[in-house]
C-alpha cells in the first residue's frame, strides 16, 4: 500500500481536514459514511461507517417461516433479487434436501445470469456518474436494464422484488413469449455493450482517471477474502460456479476473465467481459432448456403451506456466484418451522472491509471511484 | 494515437442524439400519465379481497392463515360472528396496511381458498400516512369480474378448478346428505355439522400437495 | 439586414435627440447597448440552460423538460419563479457579508465582458483598443468570487471545492492567454473589432496551422476557464456534493448559474471572435455568423458534457503545465515565423514545427498516457 | 452638457472614495478574509482610475495580475494559515503612534512634491496603445525589462529546485 506521511519540517506546518463524506453525499450509493482524514486531497486515513440502513434481516428471519424471508432476500441487494433468492434456496434445498427439476434449474440459471447482466451493466453506468460522466452512460445502463426487469415483470410478476424462487424450483413457469425475448436480447445486448465499450472503454480521461488506481493486490485480496469480480481483477481465477458446482453450471461452457493490475480499469473491464460470458451463457441455457415440472412435488406442498415446512434438525451454507461477490446463506434449524440461526454472507460487505487499504495515499475523486468499483449496495452490506 | 477514444466516444453520444429523434428503440421513454405500458399479466402489486356475487358474501372465511403466513404481518383479521357469539365463516374486519404491504404475494399463494389476490392497481397515493392507507375491506372487496380482467389466465384456471370443486363437493355433500339421510333415518342423531367444519381443519393438512403442478403452471 | 439592430440604434438615438434635452440624449445613446446586454444576457442564460438541459437529454436518450409550454419553452420561466421563491438559506456559521456578496458579484464581470463582444458589423458596446485583454482580466477575477464564496460558506466541501477553482485557474490562466498572443502579434492589436476585420471572407486564423492548434488550446482552456466537464472540479457533484455553492440555494444559487451560462457564452463568442473569424463569413447577415459560430461552440461544449468523465485535478493541471503551456509557447514563435516567412512555404514549415513539437510533447509524458490494455481468461473452453 | 461633466466627476470622486475606504478597511478590519477582501476591492479601484485616465492597458493589467493572480494567491494563503478557527486577528499594536506620525511626515511630504512638481496638462489625452508599449518595451526600456525577465526565470528555477527538494525527502 501506498505510504503517506505528512511533510513534516521544522517552520512548516500543515493541518490535515477531516471531512465526513456521506451519507448524505450523493457517490456514496446509499447511506453509507466515510470519515476521511485529508491532507491537502491526499486521504491519510478513511474509515467506514455503515449500519445506516440496518433492517434486522437475520433476526427477522429467524422469527418466520423458512419462505417467509424469501421476500426479505429481495431487499438485501435489490439490484439483484434473483441471485439472492437463488442462493437461499440452495441453502436451504442442502438443509431439507430438496431435489430441483431440470428445468427450474435452468430457470435459475437464466435468471440469474440475467441479473449478472442487470448488475453488472448498472454498475459500470453508476461508476462512470462517480467519474463524473454526466448521467450519460448512467442513462443507456437504465434503458437496457429495463429490458431486462421487463422480462423478469413477465415472468415474477415484479420488476426489482422479484421472490420468485422457492424451495424445489420456481413460483411459477415461464411465460410463452419469454423464451423467444431472451433470445432477442441475447441477439441486441452485445451490440449494446460494443457501443457501450466505445463510449467508455478506451476513452482516454476514464483509462487516466481509473488505471493505477485504487490497486489491490492478490495476496491481500485473498486474504481479505474478498470474491467476485473484484477478486478476479486483481488476478485470482476463482469463480464458484466453476469452483462449486452448484446447479447445472457445469454443463455451460464459458471462460472467466482474468485482471492483471487490480484497479479499478480491471475490475471495470472485467465485468463488461463477464457479461459478454453471461451471454454466451444464456445463449446455450435458451437452446439447451427442457420441459418438464419448474417445481418438485414437495416444493409445491411446502410453497402453499410454509408452516408446515420443518427441515430436520442440522446445518447447511448454500453459496453462489452472485453478480458482487459469493453470496451464502448459512441456515441451522433445530427442526422446527423458524431457522434457528440464519446469516448471510455478503459479498458487498466483506468486499468493503478493503476500502481503506486501496483508498490511501490517493486523492478524494478516487476514493469515490474504488468505494463505486466495489460494487456495493447498502441494502445487503447493513442487512 | 491519444484522443481516438475521446472522439470514439463522442460519436457515439452524437449517434444516440440523432436516433433518439426517430428511433423507437433509442427513445424508449412513455410519457406517462398520458399513455401507458400495457400491463403484464402477472404483475402485482398490492392484495385484494374477491367476491363472488355481493360484497356482503367474500370468498375469505378468516382463516387467518394469510395473516399468519404473511412477512411484514400486515394483515389483520376479526372473525365475524352472528348473534349467538357463534363465528360465521366470513371477517369482520379484513385490514391490510398498505404502507406495510412489501407486495411479496405470499397472501395469495397460501390461501387455500381463492380469496386473495394481488392487484394491479399502483395509483394508491392518499393524503394520510395511516388511516387512508389502511385498507379496510369495504375498500379491498373486488368482484370476481375484476380478477378475471386483470389476470384472465390465472382467473380461468382457478375458476375452472373452483368449479371443479365445488361439483365435487356438491357430489360429495349430496353424498353426505344421502347418508345422513339414510343414517338419520336409521339412528336420527345428529349429522349436519359435518360438511361444516370440515374446510376449518383443512387448512393445515397436507392437503394442499395435490395440485400444486397445476398450480406451477 | 446586415445593419439591422445598427439602425435599430440609430434610430432611437435619433428620436431621443429630438425629444429629449442633449445630455439625455447622450445618456440614452450610451444606455442602448447597456439595456442591450442586460436584456441579451440573463435571456441568453435562460434559454441556454433549457438548450443544455434538452440536448444533454437527447444525449441520454430522454425528453427532457416538455411540460412547461410546446417543447418545454417556458421552463427557464418556470425555474426562475420556483428560483425566486425558494427560502434562502444561510449556514449559520458562514460568513454572512461575504455569503451575500459573492453570488451577486460573479455576475459582474460575466456581464461586463460582453460589452467587448462584436456581435456582428459595427454591433460592439465599446470597442476598447484593449478588447481581448479586458476579456481575459475581467474573467480571470471570476475565480475570486468563487472562492469567496467557497470560504464564506463554512463548508468543507465548498473550500476544497474553492480550492480546486483556484489551482485550476492559475494552471489555465497561463495558457488561455498566451494561446491568444500568436493571434495578436498577427494583428497588431488588441481590439476585437481589429482582430474580425484581420479574418476578411473565409481567411480565419482557424484555418492556418498555428491558428488551429491555438484554437484548439484556447477552447479547452476556455472549457476549464468556465469550470464545465470534463474540467469542473470545483462542482464535481460525485465528489464534492455540489463544490463551492453546496451552501446557496434559491436566487444566490441561481446568480450563480446564471454567471456560469453568461460565461459559457461570452467565453464561446471570444473563441469565435478570436480564432473562428467573428461575424465574417459569406451570404449571411454578420450577426448571425456570429451567433452560429457563438452557438456550435457551446453545443459542443454541452456535447462534453453529455459525454465525458471528469478529470482528476492533478492530471487536469499536469495537462496544462506539461503539455498545453509547452505547445503555446512553440505556437508563438510558429506564428511569427509564419507571419514573417510570407510564402507558401510558411504553412508547410509552420505545420512540421507544430507537429513535431506535438510528438516530442508525447514523448516526454508517455508515462502519463494510459495504455489499452488484453486480458485473460482461466477455464478457457 | 454640464449635467454629464457632473455626472462623471461625480463617479470619478466615487471610485476614488471607494479605494480609499476599500484600502482603510484592509489595515482596519479584524477579520482578515474580509480585509483581504476589502485589498482586492482597492486594487480594483485602482484599475477603475486607470480606465478613467484612459490607461485602458494598465487598467486591464492591474486586474488581471493583481486582482486576477495575486489577490487570489493572498486569500489562498489566508486560508491555509493555521488560524482557520479564530478568523480574527489583532489589528493594533503598541507602534501605533509612531507609525501615525510617520505616516503623517510620509504624507506631508508627498503634499509637497505633488505641489512643486510641474504637471503638463494637456488638452487632450494621449491614448498609448499596446503597440507602442511593446515597441518601447523591446527597444528603450530593454534592459529593465531583459532583468525582469532574468529574475523571474531565477525565481522560477529556485521554485522547481525547492518543491523538488521536497520531493525527495519525501522518498526517503
Amino acid at each position: 500500500m501506498m505510504e503517506h506521511t505528512l511533510i513534516s519540517k521544522p517552520d512548516f506546518d500543515t493541518q490535515t481536514l477531516e471531512v465526513s463524506l456521506g451519507p448524505q453525499h450523493p457517490s456514496t450509493h446509499g447511506v453509507f459514511r466515510m470519515n476521511v482524514v485529508l491532507d491537502g486531497e491526499t486521504i491519510v486515513k478513511l474509515k467506514p461507517v455503515m449500519g445506516y440502513l440496518h433492517r434486522n434481516h437475520e433476526k427477522l428471519a429467524e422469527n418466520m417461516s423458512y419462505l417467509g424471508s424469501m421476500p426479505y432476500t429481495d431487499r438485501l441487494d435489490y439490484i439483484c433479487s434473483m441471485t439472492n433468492n437463488f442462493a437461499y434456496a440452495l441453502a436451504v434445498e442442502k438443509l431439507a434436501g430438496i431435489e430441483v427439476p431440470e428445468r427450474a434449474q435452468y430457470i435459475r440459471i437464466i435468471m440469474a445470469e440475467l441479473t449478472r447482466l442487470v448488475n453488472h451493466t448498472l454498475l459500470i453506468g453508476f461508476l462512470l456518474n462517480d467519474l463524473g460522466a454526466f448521467f450519460t452512460p448512467v442513462l443507456y445502463a437504465f434503458r437496457e436494464r429495463e429490458k431486462i426487469l421487463d422480462l423478469f415483470e413477465e415472468v415474477a410478476g415484479s420488476r426489482m422484488m422479484c421472490n420468485y424462487f422457492r424451495f424445489g424450483g420456481v413460483k411459477a413457469d415461464l411465460t410463452p413469449d419469454f423464451l423467444p425475448r431472451v433470445k432477442e436480447l441475447i441477439q441486441n445486448y452485445p451490440r449494446f455493450l460494443d457501443e457501450f465499450e466505445a463510449l467508455l472503454s478506451e476513452n482516454e480521461i476514464l483509462m487516466a482517471r481509473t488505471q493505477k488506481v485504487g490497486v489491490l493486490p492478490k495476496e491481500l485480496a485473498v486474504s481479505a477474502s474478498i470474491t467476485g469480480p473484484m477478486l478476479r481483477a486483481s488476478g485470482v481465477p476463482y469463480d464458484i460456479r466453476k469452483v462449486d458446482h452448484y446447479s447445472l453450471y457445469d454443463r455451460f461452457k464459458f471462460r472467466v476473465p482474468i485482471g492483471e493490475h487490480g484497479d479499478v480499469y480491471d475490475r471495470y473491464y472485467i465485468r463488461v467481459l463477464e457479461m459478454r460470458e453471461s451471454i454466451k451463457i444464456l445463449d446455450q441455457a435458451v437452446k439447451e432448456i427442457p420441459s418438464g415440472d419448474v417445481i418438485s412435488k414437495v416444493g409445491a406442498g411446502f410453497a402453499k403451506a410454509p408452516r408446515n415446512f420443518k427441515p430436520k434438525a442440522g446445518e447447511a451454507y448454500g453459496r453462489i456466484e452472485a453478480p458482487k461477490g459469493e453470496l451464502g446463506f448459512f441456515v441451522v434449524s433445530d427442526g422446527t418451522n423458524k431457522p434457528y440461526r440464519y446469516h448471510v454472507r455478503a459479498p458487498s460487505f466483506i468486499n468493503l472491509t478493503i476500502l481503506e487499504d486501496m483508498c490511501l495515499g490517493h486523492k478524494v475523486p478516487d476514493a469515490i471511484i474504488i468505494l463505486g468499483s466495489i460494487d456495493i449496495v447498502l441494502g445487503e452490506v447493513d442487512r | 494515437m491519444f484522443g481516438i477514444g475521446v472522439l470514439k466516444g463522442m460519436a457515439v453520444t452524437f449517434k444516440n442524439f440523432v436516433e433518439s429523434y426517430y428511433k423507437k428503440e433509442r427513445l424508449t421513454t412513455i410519457e406517462y400519465p398520458e399513455k401507458r405500458l400495457a400491463e403484464k399479466e402477472r404483475f402485482r402489486n398490492f392484495p385484494f379481497l374477491i367476491f363472488d356475487e355481493k360484497p356482503e358474501d367474500p370468498r375469505c372465511v378468516a382463516c387467518d392463515i394469510c395473516a399468519k403466513e404473511c412477512p411484514p404481518q400486515c394483515i389483520t383479521i376479526v372473525r365475524a360472528q352472528d348473534a349467538q357469539g357463534k363465528p360465521l365463516k366470513k371477517p369482520a374486519t379484513f385490514d391490510i396496511d398498505y404502507s406495510i404491504c412489501m407486495n411479496c404475494g405470499v397472501c395469495e399463494e397460501v390461501c387455500p381458498f381463492d380469496a386473495i389476490f394481488m392487484d394491479h392497481e399502483f395509483e394508491l397515493a392518499e393524503y394520510g400516512r395511516f388511516e387512508d392507507l389502511n385498507y379496510t375491506i369495504d375498500r379491498l372487496l373486488k368482484p370476481k369480474e375484476h380478477f378475471m380482467k386483470i389476470r384472465p389466465t390465472d382467473a380461468t384456471r382457478i375458476e375452472a378448478e373452483l368449479k371443479k370443486k365445488e361439483n365435487a363437493k356438491k357430489a360429495a355433500a349430496e353424498k353426505a346428505a344421502a347418508a345422513a339421510k339414510a343414517k338419520a333415518e336409521a339412528a336420527k342423531t345428529q349429522a349436519s355439522q359435518v360438511p361444516d367444519t370440515k374446510p376449518e381443519t383443512k387448512p393445515n393438512e397436507p392437503a394442499q400437495p395435490a395440485d400444486p403442478p397445476a398450480e406451477a403452471k | 439586414m446586415d445593419q439591422l439592430f445598427v439602425h435599430i440604434d440609430q434610430a432611437i438615438i435619433h428620436w431621443a435627440q429630438a425629444v429629449l434635452p442633449d445630455w439625455m440624449a447622450v445618456i440614452v445613446a450610451m444606455k442602448i447597448p447597456i439595456v442591450a446586454i442586460a436584456i441579451f444576457g440573463p435571456v441568453t442564460m435562460m434559454y441556454l440552460t433549457l438548450i443544455e438541459r434538452k440536448l444533454l437529454a437527447r444525449i441520454q436518450n430522454r425528453f427532457g423538460p416538455n411540460r412547461v409550454g410546446k417543447f418545454g419553452l417556458l421552463q427557464p420561466l418556470a425555474d426562475g419563479v420556483k428560483m425566486l421563491t425558494k427560502e434562502d438559506i444561510v449556514p449559520e456559521k458562514a460568513d454572512k457579508i461575504a455569503h451575500l456578496l459573492a453570488p451577486i458579484l460573479i455576475v459582474i464581470p460575466a456581464l461586463l465582458v460582453f460589452a467587448v463582444l462584436p456581435f456582428g458589423r459595427n454591433m460592439i458596446a465599446v470597442d476598447l483598443n484593449i478588447g481581448v485583454l479586458f476579456f481575459l482580466a475581467m474573467s480571470g477575477t471570476t475565480t475570486l468570487f468563487i472562492f469567496t464564496a467557497a470560504w464564506a460558506s463554512h463548508n468543507k466541501f465548498s473550500l476544497l471545492g474553492g480550492m480546486r477553482s483556484v489551482a485550476q485557474m492559475i494552471s489555465y490562466e497561463i495558457p488561455f492567454v498566451l494561446s491568444v498572443v500568436p493571434v495578436l502579434v498577427v494583428v497588431g492589436s488588441f481590439s476585437t473589432v481589429a482582430i474580425v476585420e484581420a479574418q476578411p471572407g473565409l481567411h480565419w486564423f482557424v484555418f492556418t496551422p498555428w491558428g488551429a492548434v491555438g484554437f484548439f488550446i484556447f477552447f479547452i482552456c476556455a472549457v476549464a476557464e468556465v469550470n464545465r466537464t470534463p474540467f469542473d472540479l470545483p462542482e464535481a457533484e460525485s465528489e464534492l456534493v455540489a463544490g463551492f455553492h453546496t451552501e446557496y440555494s434559491g436566487m444566490k444559487f441561481a446568480l450563480f448559474y446564471m454567471a456560469e451560462f453568461m460565461n459559457v457564452f461570452t467565453v464561446s463568442a471570444l473563441v469565435a471572435t478570436v480564432f473562428l473569424g467573428g461575424w465574417q463569413g459569406p451570404i449571411l447577415p454578420s450577426w448571425v455568423w456570429f451567433l452560429l459560430k457563438t452557438y456550435t461552440l457551446i453545443l459542443i461544449m454541452m456535447w462534453f458534457r453529455g459525454t465525458f468523465p471528469r478529470l482528476r485535478a492533478d492530471q487536469l493541471m499536469g495537462f496544462a503545465w506539461k503539455f498545453l503551456l509547452e505547445l503555446t509557447f512553440v505556437n508563438i514563435i510558429v506564428a511569427a515565423i509564419w507571419y514573417e516567412m510570407r510564402s507558401p512555404l510558411n504553412h508547410l514549415t509552420a505545420a512540421a514545427i507544430l507537429i513535431v513539437t506535438i510528438i516530442v510533447l508525447f514523448q516526454f509524458n508517455k508515462t502519463e498516457i494510459p495504455k489499452k490494455r488484453i486480458y485473460k481468461y482461466a477455464y478457457a473452453d | 452638457m454640464e449635467v454629464l461633466t457632473a455626472i462623471s466627476k461625480v463617479g470619478i470622486y466615487v471610485i476614488f472614495g471607494v479605494t480609499l475606504l476599500g484600502a482603510m478597511m484592509a489595515v482596519t478590519l479584524r477579520n482578515i478574509f474580509h480585509a483581504a477582501l476589502s485589498l482586492a476591492l482597492t486594487l480594483i479601484g485602482v484599475a477603475a482610475v486607470f480606465f478613467v485616465l484612459r490607461a485602458e492597458f494598465l487598467g486591464a493589467v492591474q486586474i488581471l495580475l493583481y486582482v486576477g493572480g495575486i489577490m487570489i494567491l493572498v486569500i489562498f494563503t489566508v486560508m491555509l494559515t493555521t488560524r482557520i478557527g479564530d478568523r480574527t486577528i489583532p489589528t493594533s499594536n503598541h507602534q501605533q503612534w509612531p507609525v501615525l506620525i510617520g505616516a503623517l511626515l510620509l504624507l506631508l511630504y508627498f503634499v509637497r512634491m505633488i505641489g512643486k512638481t510641474p504637471w503638463s496638462i494637456k488638452s487632450e489625452l494621449a491614448v498609448v496603445s499596446a503597440v507602442q508599449i511593446g515597441k518601447s518595451l523591446v527597444s528603450t526600456f530593454i534592459f529593465p525589462f531583459e532583468l525582469t525577465a532574468v529574475i523571474l526565470v531565477a525565481i522560477l528555477i529556485g521554485t522547481v529546485i525547492l518543491a523538488k527538494s521536497d520531493e525527495g525527502e519525501e522518498k526517503s
